[in-house]
């Protein structure tokens, strides 16, 4: 129960894992603790530096929205993710063609 | 239209290879020899007393196959009442 | 005889008895009705539990429905079985146990979840019906049985894909989803058809034992693969997949994922048990093989660029079935060589059905904590959500772990089946592993996106009133947490006890058809 | 719908108590005769498609009794149901009263015969069960779906869920 | 190959309902073909238990009976009916659904979900 996990060439063992884990916690509080200690909370020293200008009341004005994440990706692969998208066509029909498309092909397949 | 050709093409191989194995499985009106449905056949009288092979069949060898039948109904009743439920509140 | 016995029939009556109740419960009020849900699954959670025992402690489990005794499978002068026989062996008790503890975590998650709607009753007794659908499709031993329930199932969960009726995608999703599965089900029925006319019989085990792969065998498996490849959602017929689970409610989405590991039961119960050993030539398993490659990479990659949540998650399951067939489909192209069996193929097979639990688990709770954003900010819009980690602190703490342990960061327990798979696969083909570790990386890459989006980043103006779900969701989902947590401490317990066994009797044709057409009294 | 012509009205009343008795008469000879509970239950469904064509939608709203159907079925479902479960003495779905003597009990002669009513056990049982869950589940369906029409008709509350 | 014609019914059967659900625009015409679907299964799973020269497996009232068709075959037959009607009336309630909230039974207009 508590020994390794034998993947056939290497092994795993998530004890390790976990003690190291926890030294790596320690090491980060023991850096912490070294920080300044005349932090407090409320006061100006934890206010938002936006480059000097005024911090906007709502945040969706500052937040990178979901659509414009790994815009470099998915315009470097254009053409894949329009053939993509253009099979997720949203018709029953060829929702239903491609299986049928699949059946013919594992029949060849198989068959011959 | 390129991929309705794909489509009909592939509809006809399935079909072609439908029709292939269907005249490969048994002549028809001459069975290979069926020992599950001649033991019904001259079992089912003496074993459940019963006159109706087939209903012998469905209720008492192949009973579970009725209750999941029920509940196919079941279900289905209950997914028509969903759909066409009054709305608002419980 | 003790009562254990009939175990098996009683994993599929008690659903079966909750659902044809559920109407009658539901009338003695709310409470009633959430003390029904809730009790009905946890009873089948624990009856499954016991299975599990019994079938490890004492070999597969055979049950003769109406026979005269549980275990008489063939009567006198037959070498058939006549009647029902549901054979449970390690890796249908596998199977039932991974899908009753997460239809337990979809029930309590449905008491509170489905407040806001009417006709709770036939919600209910709905859900019963798919829990029994599910159930019943990895218990039986018998194929038209297997059929029946695979309706069952089908038909359960178009009801409940549509139970959001005034809402226009709902109703689509479930029409899209009922055709595509009903002519994948009545393909299933005529290859049933065929495997009766050639053998005259409907029992797995009995048509195994004197299955020769001949023309019209050929084109039932056909049959029988596409169609159970379909109801797992396998790249390219995994359409129905992202609609369907986009629109079900949380809980149901929960039980929708138990649901399609059934089917690829379903699928790994044809190839390896019917089949097997006359399957003959390695087309079917390269077919399989990529299939699963198909599935991980197109089904991660249209993840990556969703921005609806449970769309997005959606389509990464897709990419995660990909996982179990890779691994399986190794094993299966590795079942006529007991060499490479003991080189790499049985550690695919490991890796596979244990990705199977950590997939069943980890995605459940994903769709469970997606609902949960649903529910307390009313979008499922990721560029509507954001900075909502203050607002719901323990949502935010199960979405981590779940998203981890899905990406397989060390030391959770996704990493192991991965790693499981990523190391038996590069045996085979070192592409095929390669292109898993990308799978992961793309995995790691979409749920950092919404991690990011949802929880992260600024507060807004008007999700400044969001408040932490009620307490049977956080209940709901911290039971899956709870199963997480536990397989990543005890990794190896878990391989020995609950994956090994159910590998072993998917390898083990000849003890599977000795189970039945060798076994009575 | 609107009710038909009184001809139309005047045959429905005259022949629809005949489906309904061949309807029960399928359904209780389901162990003898060709048929069973499925079969009788859809006849005699059938004779509410007739009333609700004949008499129109209004009418057959005003005297079919949804609850009393939905007891049908879940009635039916139960006594199927349980008599599978009594037969958990020896295993699930045991015929347990065929060729005991007593209730449907009693044997019949092998071969072809006239045909004993009182035998079979619970077949006979199962088949009045499933037929009464037939009946009430059809029957509802038709219903529900003339509902549907209406719904459609005049636009029911909408549930908001939980958007917003 | 006369003496396999009701196999060449079933395919055609099938081949008819898979075109409908594959080429057709209507709601209503694709369950019509996947109702035609079930009707194939169903009678492949007959057509298979028929022997010739059987009389039907019931012994009330049969003369002398010298051989019967195979019962099996009906039995899963009736059970796969029932299914198909329920998938039916299901089928049917979800397209008046859909009318009353997209206004029209094209299956082309009615894609919100894509993508």
């Amino acid at each position: 129960m508590w020994s390794n996990v034998f993947t056939g060439f290497g092994y795993w063992d998530v004890y390790s894992w976990i003690i190291f884990f926890f030294i790596a916690s320690g090491l980060v509080l023991w850096i912490r603790s070294m920080g300044r200690s005349d932090y407090k909370k409320g006061t100006e020293q934890d206010e938002i530096f936006y480059g000097s200008n005024a911090v906007p009341e709502d945040g969706s004005e500052i937040q990178v929205p979901a659509s414009s994440a790994y815009w470099g990706f998915v315009e470097a692969l254009k053409g894949y993710y329009e053939l993509l998208t253009g099979m997720h066509s949203g018709l029953t029909n060829d929702y239903v063609g491609y299986m049928v498309v699949v059946a013919a092909v594992l029949a060849v397949l198989v068959l011959l | 239209m390129k991929k309705h050709v794909l489509f009909l093409m592939a509809l006809v191989i399935m079909v072609g290879t439908l029709w292939g194995g269907l005249s490969r499985i048994h002549q028809f009106g001459d069975p290979v020899i069926a020992p599950m449905d001649d033991y019904y056949l001259y079992n089912a009288q003496a074993e459940r007393s019963v006159n109706n092979i087939v209903t012998s069949i469905v209720f008492d060898y192949r009973g579970f196959d009725t209750l999941g039948e029920a509940a196919v109904l079941f279900t289905a009743v209950c997914s028509v009442l969903v759909v066409f439920r009054k709305g608002g509140h419980n | 005889m003790s009562w254990h016995v009939h175990l098996p029939a009683l994993m599929i009556a008690v659903p079966l008895l909750g659902a044809f109740v559920a109407p009658v419960a539901s009338m003695l009020g709310k409470a009633a009705r959430n003390f029904w849900l809730v009790g009905v699954s946890a009873l089948t959670a624990i009856l499954s539990v016991l299975l599990w025992q019994q079938v490890l402690a004492s070999g597969t489990a055979i049950y003769v429905m109406g026979g005269e005794a549980f275990n008489l499978s063939l009567p006198s002068g037959m070498s058939l079985p006549i009647r029902i026989i549901l054979e449970v062996d390690a890796f249908s008790a596998f199977m039932a146990l991974v899908g009753s503890i997460a239809a337990l975590a979809g029930a309590i998650f449905s008491t509170n979840y489905m407040e806001k709607f009417s006709g709770l009753d036939k919600f209910t007794a709905l859900y019963f019906l798919l829990t029994t659908g599910m159930l019943g499709m990895v218990l039986t031993g018998d194929l038209f049985n297997f059929f029946v329930f695979l309706e069952i199932a089908s038909v359960a969960s178009f009801g409940l894909v549509a139970f959001w009726r005034d809402r226009p995608e709902a109703i689509e999703a479930s029409f899209k989803y009922m055709v595509v599965s009903t002519i994948g089900a009545m393909m299933v029925l005529i290859a049933i058809a065929f495997l009766y006319g050639r053998y005259n019989a409907v029992n797995m085990a009995a048509v195994a034992n004197v299955l020769r792969l001949g023309y019209a065998e050929k084109v039932a498996l056909v049959f029988l693969i596409v169609a159970l490849a379909m109801k797992c959602g396998t790249v390219p017929m995994h359409m129905w997949t992202p609609d369907a689970y986009t629109e079900a409610p949380a809980g149901v989405t929960c039980l929708l994922i138990a649901v399609s590991q059934a089917s690829l039961y379903g699928l790994f119960r044809v190839c390896f048990s019917i089949y097997g050993a006359s399957l003959g030539s390695a087309v079917v398993p390269w077919t399989i093989i990529v299939m699963g490659v198909l599935s991980m990479f197109i089904g991660v990659s249209m993840a990556v660029v969703q921005k609806e949540i449970k769309r997005l998650m959606a389509y990464h399951s897709v990419s995660q079935i990909g996982y179990m067939l890779l691994g399986l489909g190794v094993g299966l192209l590795a079942l006529s060589d007991p060499q490479a069996m003991a080189d790499y193929g049985f550690t695919a097979m490991k890796g596979g059905i244990y990705h199977l639990i950590n997939y069943t688990v980890c995605k459940g709770l994903l769709f469970l904590t997606a609902g949960a954003l649903y529910y307390a900010a009313g979008s499922r819009n990721l560029n509507d959500l954001g900075g909502l980690a203050r607002n719901m602190p323990y949502t935010t703490f199960m979405f981590v772990i779940a998203a981890a342990a899905i990406a397989g960061l060390p030391p959770f327990n996704g990493f192991v089946s991965k790693l499981l798979i990523y190391e038996s696969t590069f045996a085979v083909y070192p592409i095929l592993s390669i292109m898993a570790l990308v799978t992961s990386v793309l995995t790691l890459a979409s749920f950092v996106k919404v991690f990011q989006t949802a929880f992260l980043g600024p507060a807004k103006a008007r999700l400044s009133h969001v408040k932490e779900v009620p307490a049977g969701m956080l209940l709901g989902m911290s039971v899956l947490t709870i199963v997480i947590i536990g397989l990543t401490l005890f990794p190896t317990w878990s391989l020995s006890n609950l994956v090994e066994p159910a590998a072993k009797a998917l390898v083990d044709q000849a003890g599977y058809i000795s189970a039945v057409v060798g076994g009575g009294l | 719908m609107y009710s038909l012509s009184v001809i139309v009205r005047t045959i429905c009343d005259v022949f629809a108590w005949f489906l309904a008795v061949f309807g029960v008469y399928v359904i209780v000879h389901g162990h003898l005769t060709p048929g069973g509970g499925f079969q009788g239950g859809a006849v005699v469904a059938t004779l509410f498609a007739f009333l609700l064509v004949a008499y129109g939608g209004k009418k057959f709203v005003s005297f079919y009794k949804s609850n009393l159907f939905s007891w049908f079925e879940t009635i039916g479902l139960l006594v199927f149901m349980g008599t599978g479960l009594l037969g958990l003495g020896t295993t699930f779905f045991y015929n347990f009263l065929a060729g005991q003597g007593g209730l449907f009990g009693s044997p019949v002669p092998i071969g072809p015969n006239s045909g004993v009513l009182n035998s079979s056990g619970t077949i006979a049982l199962m088949n009045m069960a499933v037929g009464l869950e037939v009946i009430g589940g059809l029957s509802l369906i038709l219903y529900y779906m003339f509902k549907g029409i209406r719904l459609y008709e005049e636009s029911g509350s909408e549930e908001t869920g939980h958007d917003g | 190959m006369t003496g396999n014609l009701p196999y060449l019914v079933v395919g055609i059967i099938f081949l008819l309902g898979l075109y409908a659900v594959l080429f057709e625009k209507n709601l209503i015409k694709i369950a019509i073909g996947i109702t035609l679907i079930e009707a194939s299964a169903n009678l492949l799973l007959i057509v298979l238990g028929y022997r010739a020269g059987g009389s039907i497996p019931v012994f009330t009232l049969a003369g002398k009976v010298e051989k019967m068709v195979l019962p099996v075959p009906q039995a899963l037959t009736l059970t796969a009916i029932v299914i198909g009607l329920a998938t039916s009336a299901l089928m049917l309630s979800l397209i008046m659904m859909l009318y009353k909230h997209y206004g029209t039974l094209d299956v082309r207009e009615i894609r919100r979900l894509r993508g």
